[in-house]
């Protein structure tokens, strides 16, 4: 019966110093409340009626005591805003080294990818000790993502990327929530994020047979999408192949000139979406848009099995 | 102890009687009118006039179109006969949607002050 | 400054009528005034949220809104505004009528506000058909001209100075943006219109069949005040829409 | 009062503002006693619908797992009717248009408001809109949470979304209406010597009220206009797919919304800065503070909107510089905390039970309150936004502020309204059972808060069941306390009026009229010589001890 919480766990570096300010604040609190609550009660029962006290010229004002409670409340403000403000700052300001693990909210699911490949949806694996950064974005509507043992949250909106990262100090394993309501079953857009060993990270990484990676699931989808109909050399279709393509210039036809740009995850992102905005030199502009065709995880496995051919040499 | 009294004489909107009934000479409204009209002219002829950046362009268009609203509403509306909270309602919305403004652009206009993705 | 001297019009030519909460009629006449002065603060606010919408997008995309202004006739625009400010001599004519007791002027005055009203409503009517006919109703319908994709195509580069797709598509959302904006606000202004030129119209019967006690100086007053409001706003939504560039 | 000059009722009672009887009287009254009373019954039905749904919530939120209702949809749609009904059609109306509209002319010593038939025109135009509401809610209900956003509301909810727009659209402006009108009452209405600084503190909250109704109300008008365009039309102007910005629309929300706060907490001031002068029998502490207290806090309200965006991906200055104004508004509550307080101090204290829910409003406000502050610390908020500590935060703040500050008022003037006393110790239970089932109910929302237990979720982790089921226990208390009032204070009807004109020897001039006062308020013109609560303690202890020895 008294097996439930009252404080949640403390597993980000981030987690204790959000606590000492609440603690902080809850002092605040607690002061005040008492403050108002012992005078109120206090003048309650000694100047109640009928009871003899002297209540000769009670005081209607008082230029002093009004500059005393505004000056008070005014430098505990003051100093709760720039402890909180701080903490803030750091909050979303990622060290350099931090992994980044990308993340795309959709009614209602987490899909959560790492830069080794790997891909997990409502789950969250990261090492212990580590910074990890989450570049996130929504499909649909807007998501929040929060890690109460960790005291971070951010909005996640279609349409645009957001980001927070976090320093896991504790191992085991914490729940993760959708914050902002997103519809019918955003109390169960929840899931888990598991903190580990580093070594025991590693394992997990490369541990087989959880299912195709990444780039075997983009291959697929490569496939499916019809997208080799054109690109693995199609006896009608005039497109270039797209081995070895990731990572190097790209010839762009620009009206009567040519220039070229670096085939990053930008390039092959508006390709597929946009395929009319940078047409590659000495191809004609057919390839259809599969802006609202293709989901962004899906996307997101498509580049990676691009990326995953980048060393491959076409057969032209 | 407050009284009820029998007189309407003290009552305190005396000062309203002067806000409301000054006539205007029909010869003012006609200055105002043409300023107007001039002032129409402006904006149209500084449309064409390029200042060098879209910035000074549109600069130049909200002050004239101040100017026009401001002689509308203190002839037009009266309020230069009027009393001071005329004065203030008038001026105090303007300052609200100033406000308005203000705080909302600030937002956008701070987004990637820093290097974070969303902040 | 002309002396305040009383010219509430008097006996013989009908004393305004005094409501009974009210102690006297400067009172009733300030109370009105100012009711109107705050129903025309809480116009403002509601224009405000619009105005807001257009500079957050304006800023955003610069290039699209001018781009859209430039289908906008200029000189339609200027004329209507030329008709606004002329309504809003004719109708401070008027309010100055109701003050000295010309009730023939009120009459012609009003009648001349409410027509260029309605020739405003008009033009503004025969503009929205263009539009529309140009496929610049936003919805389904709604085409960007292929020279203005040219040109916003070429201004839509990243910070690396390439062509930046997600840019451009932006853009030429906000293209459509600006017609959101222009539909809406002059739809909503011009509902005010309508609105206006009704009551103007009423108040030209009313005062023709002196129904008005003391020449409804108090409530020609008001009318006049929304009136003229109701020109504010077009003042800058003039330049906010058809001078951008 | 001589009123036998005056006309008689049939019973041979002189005729007061309730006498005439009929129907139509009522529906076409522009008295605005009556358009109060018609206000009242309004919002004292929505309440308890939307206290009913609150019990439903609750009763769901017992277990984990979803039970009582059959989807989540039922649930979402729950909350959110929950919070449409009780902020647009009980909070925001509940004060300023029962006791707004019933005292401030009496308080002023005028014969109605500046414009009566448009008073009775907010009414029915409030009415509009919260038939709208609860036709909503019969036909199924919306589920975006009172607060709309962009663009689920647009986009995705497959619900009465736009008839719910059309319905707060619609009762924004009965609120318009009723701003403007006491805007104008005060300034214009006021009794020869009713000087700005003799107004009764209730009347200067009132009209810093009537400011954020009239400059705030517009712009959520505009934004539930657009929600609905988008959503019939498509044309997307906050559709992220269109270049839109789905943030804009928390921004034009936020801007009415966060003054709205004040909107509904300002009034809760007003009944308290009346009823603690007048049980403590001593001038109130601080008055010329306390007045402009209000109308800081209506002005600077407008500046600290964006404190609801922390983590919505609004940029961090902009973050930053709305956390310090949210710190810096608080400051105005500060003061009128305070001074109630030092108003305590050398009184003559009785403990009636208007006295009592005002003694409740300190405790629990301070709560509230300094729970802002907290959510107003940018490193907090970021963990407990969109939590039961947000939840937690304005239910002590609405519930255990402004809707004891109503039930506070409604005692303290009831005898004014109809006549009668009530019985004290009815009352009395109900203030205790409320303060107790109140606390029970919504304190264990912070430690859920804190824990990560997020808001608007139908079901939740099984180790935050113990807290829920505190607080539906409490919420049940609770209930009790609610409908208690509405028997004693009904009952209270079939006596003859008994209450004389000033039962609790209270200074303002709406208690030198009848119980119930006469339609046209005043007899005779009146004169204002001195300033508000003229209340002596040591005369009222003189009094209170002639009695004590009679008795005894
Ligand atoms: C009547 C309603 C009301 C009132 C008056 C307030 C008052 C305040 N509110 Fe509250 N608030 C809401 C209703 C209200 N709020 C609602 C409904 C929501 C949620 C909306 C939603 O998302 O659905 C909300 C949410 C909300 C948030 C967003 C939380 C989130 O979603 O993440 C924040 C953040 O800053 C906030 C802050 C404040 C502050 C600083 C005050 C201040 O004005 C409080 C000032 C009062 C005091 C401080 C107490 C008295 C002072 C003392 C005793 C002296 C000591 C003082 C100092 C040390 C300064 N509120
Ligand atoms: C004035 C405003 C107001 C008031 C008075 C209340 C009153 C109450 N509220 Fe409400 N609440 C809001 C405004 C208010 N609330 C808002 C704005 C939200 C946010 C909505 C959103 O997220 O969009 C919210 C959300 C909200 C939630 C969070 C839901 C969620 O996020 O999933 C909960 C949960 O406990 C809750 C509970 C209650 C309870 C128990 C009461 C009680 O005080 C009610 C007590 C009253 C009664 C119970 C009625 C009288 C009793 C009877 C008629 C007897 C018969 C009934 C029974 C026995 C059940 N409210
Ligand atoms: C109708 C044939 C067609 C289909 C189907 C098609 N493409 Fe293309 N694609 C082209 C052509 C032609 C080009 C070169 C012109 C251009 O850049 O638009 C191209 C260019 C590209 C490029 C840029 C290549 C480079 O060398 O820079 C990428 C990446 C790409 N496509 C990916 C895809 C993916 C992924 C799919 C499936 C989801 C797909 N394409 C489906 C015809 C097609
Ligand atoms: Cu996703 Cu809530
Ligand atoms: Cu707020």
């Amino acid at each position: 019966m008294w097996d439930f919480p009252l404080f949640p766990s403390q597993a980000s570096t981030n987690a204790p110093r959000l606590d000492a300010l609440m603690l902080f604040e809850v002092g605040v609190l607690i002061f005040f409340s008492l403050l108002i609550g012992v005078l109120v009660v206090g003048f309650g029962i000694r100047f109640r009626r009928g009871n003899a006290v002297d209540r000769s010229n009670p005081p209607t004002h008082s230029q002093s005591m009004e500059v005393v409670w505004i000056v008070i409340p005014m430098i505990l403000s003051i100093l709760m805003y720039a402890w909180s403000t701080q903490l803030f700052f750091d909050l979303y300001e990622a060290p350099a080294d931090a992994a980044q693990v990308d993340v795309v909210g959709k009614q209602w699911m987490w899909y959560l990818q790492h830069p080794q490949g790997r891909s997990e949806t409502n789950e969250l694996h990261v090492p212990l000790g580590r910074p990890v950064k989450l570049n996130m974005t929504s499909q649909d509507v807007i998501h929040s993502f929060f890690i109460p043992a960790f005291r971070i949250k951010q909005d996640v909106l279609p349409g645009r990327y957001t980001s927070l990262w976090f320093q896991p100090s504790k191992v085991g394993v914490y729940d993760l929530f959708c914050t902002e309501y997103c519809g019918t079953n955003h109390s169960n857009m929840i899931g888990k994020v598991y903190v580990m060993e580093p070594a025991d990270y590693e394992a997990w990484l490369s541990e087989k047979g959880v299912g195709p990676s990444q780039a075997e699931e983009g291959e697929r989808l490569f496939v499916q999408h019809h997208c080799a109909g054109c690109h693995r050399g199609s006896q009608t279709v005039h497109a270039p192949k797209l081995e070895g393509v990731y990572g190097k210039p790209v010839p762009i036809q620009d009206g009567k000139d040519v220039r070229f740009v670096t085939a990053d995850d930008r390039y092959i992102r508006d390709s597929i979406l946009l395929p009319q905005g940078e047409v590659v030199a000495g191809y004609e502009p057919i390839m259809p848009s599969f802006k609202d065709q293709i989901n962004e995880p899906d996307l997101l496995k498509i580049i990676a099995y691009i990326k995953s051919i980048a060393n491959r040499e076409t057969s032209q | 102890m407050q009284h009820h009294h029998q007189s309407s004489q003290l009552h305190q909107s005396a000062e309203a009687h002067e806000q409301s009934h000054h006539v205007i000479a029909v010869k003012t409204y006609l200055m105002i009118y043409l300023a107007l009209m001039l002032l129409l002219a402006l904006t149209v002829g500084a449309y064409f006039l390029d200042m060098g950046s879209h910035q000074i362009n549109l600069a130049v268009a909200m002050t004239i179109a101040v100017v026009k609203a401001v002689l509308i509403v203190l002839f037009f509306m009266h309020v230069y006969y009027s009393a001071p909270l005329t004065w203030i309602t008038a001026v105090g919305s303007l300052l609200w949607v100033g406000l308005l403004l203000a705080f909302l652009l600030a937002d956008y206009f701070s987004r990637g002050w820093l290097d974070i993705l969303g902040k | 400054m002309q002396a305040s001297t009383s010219t509430l019009p008097d006996a013989g030519t009908g004393r305004q009528i005094l409501l009974s909460h009210f102690d006297d009629l400067d009172q009733q006449h300030l109370s009105s005034n100012l009711g109107m002065w705050f129903f025309l603060v809480s116009e403002v606010m509601f224009f405000s949220g619009l105005i807001g919408a257009y500079a957050v997008y304006r800023a955003l995309s610069p290039v699209a809104f001018e781009r859209a202004s430039g289908h906008m006739d200029l000189w339609v625009g200027f004329f209507n505004t030329l008709v606004l400010l002329t309504s809003s001599l004719t109708m401070a004519l008027a309010v100055r009528c109701s003050q000295i007791g010309d009730n023939r002027g009120i009459v012609r005055y009003l009648i001349a506000t409410a027509v260029l009203g309605t020739v405003f409503l008009g033009v503004k009517g025969f503009e929205w058909k263009q539009e529309i006919d140009h496929h610049l109703l936003p919805g389904p319908h709604f085409v960007v001209p292929a020279e203005d994709a040219e040109a916003l195509r070429a201004v839509s580069v990243g910070t690396d100075g390439q062509f930046d797709p997600v840019k451009y598509a932006r853009n030429l959302g906000h293209f459509q943006m600006m017609f959101v904006l222009y539909f809406f606000m002059t739809g909503v202004h011009a509902f005010h219109m309508i609105v206006g030129v009704a009551a103007v119209l009423i108040f030209a019967v009313l005062a023709q069949i002196r129904w008005f006690s003391g020449y409804g100086t108090t409530q020609i007053e008001v009318l006049g005040l929304y009136w003229h409001f109701v020109d504010v706003v077009w003042v800058f939504l003039y330049p906010l829409l058809y001078l951008i560039g | 009062m001589s009123a036998s000059a005056h006309a008689r009722r049939d019973d041979g009672r002189p005729a007061d503002y309730l006498s005439d009887t009929s129907v139509a009287s009522w529906l076409l009254t522009t008295d605005h006693k009556r358009v109060g009373i018609l206000y009242m019954l309004s919002v004292t039905l929505f309440f308890f619908v939307g206290g009913v749904i609150a019990g439903l919530m609750r009763l769901e939120l017992m277990t984990p797992r979803g039970d009582v209702m059959s989807t989540p949809d039922a649930y979402n749609r729950m909350f959110t009717m929950h919070g449409v009904i009780m902020i647009f059609f009980f909070l925001v109306p509940a004060i300023p248009g029962v006791l707004g509209n019933f005292l401030l002319p009496l308080m002023i010593g005028a014969r109605d408001l500046a414009f009566p038939k448009i008073n009775l025109l907010s009414w029915y135009v409030y009415m509009i809109g919260g038939v709208m509401g609860v036709w909503i809610l019969v036909y199924g209900g919306v589920d975006t949470g009172w607060t709309f956003y962009t663009p689920f509301s647009t986009m995705y909810s497959n619900t009465y979304v736009v008839t719910a727009a059309v319905a707060v659209f619609i009762t924004g402006f009965s609120s318009i209406l009723t701003g403007l009108n006491f805007i104008v009452t005060v300034h214009t209405m006021r009794a020869p010597g009713m000087t700005w600084f003799r107004l009764p503190l209730f009347v200067w909250s009132h009209y810093a009220t009537a400011l954020i109704m009239v400059l705030g109300t517009p712009v959520l008008a505009i934004s539930v206009v657009l929600i609905g365009l988008e959503r019939l039309f498509q044309f997307g102007i906050f559709d992220p797919k269109l270049g839109g910005d789905p943030i804009l629309f928390q921004h034009l929300f936020w801007f009415y919304s966060h003054p709205a706060v004040y909107i509904m907490v300002l009034p809760g001031f007003a009944v308290i800065s009346e009823i603690i002068p007048c049980f403590s029998r001593r001038p109130i502490f601080g008055y010329r503070f306390i007045a402009f207290a209000s109308v800081a806090i209506a002005i600077f309200g407008f500046l600290v909107w964006g404190h609801h965006m922390f983590v919505s991906g609004q940029s961090m200055y902009a973050g930053a510089v709305f956390s310090i104004l949210s710190f810096l508004v608080a400051i105005p509550s500060a003061i009128k905390v305070f001074n109630w307080t030092a108003t305590l101090y050398k009184g003559s204290l009785r403990f009636d039970t208007p006295m009592l829910y005002a003694m409740g409003f300190m405790g629990l406000f301070t709560i509230g309150g300094l729970t802002g502050l907290m959510l107003a610390s940018l490193a907090i908020d970021v963990h407990v936004h969109d939590t039961y500590f947000v939840v937690a935060h304005f239910h002590y703040i609405m519930v255990g502020g402004t809707t004891m500050a109503y039930l506070g008022g409604v005692h303290f003037w009831w005898p004014k309204i109809t006549g009668r006393t009530y019985s004290e110790l009815w009352g009395k239970l109900s203030a205790l059972l409320v303060f107790v089932g109140f606390n029970l109910t919504f304190f264990p929302q912070f430690l859920l808060g804190y824990l990560g237990m997020p808001r608007r979720y139908f079901e939740y982790r099984p180790e935050f069941q113990v807290l829920n089921v505190m607080s539906t226990a409490g919420a049940s208390i609770l209930a009790v306390g609610f409908v208690l009032p509405l028997f004693y204070l009904l009952l209270s009807l079939r006596k003859a009026p008994d209450a004389g004109p000033n039962p609790w020897g209270a200074t303002g001039l709406e208690w030198q009229v009848e119980s119930p006062p006469t339609t046209h308020n005043f007899h005779e013109p009146v004169l204002v010589t001195c300033g508000p609560y003229m209340y002596s303690p040591e005369e009222a202890e003189r009094e209170y001890a002639s009695q004590h020895v009679h008795t005894a």
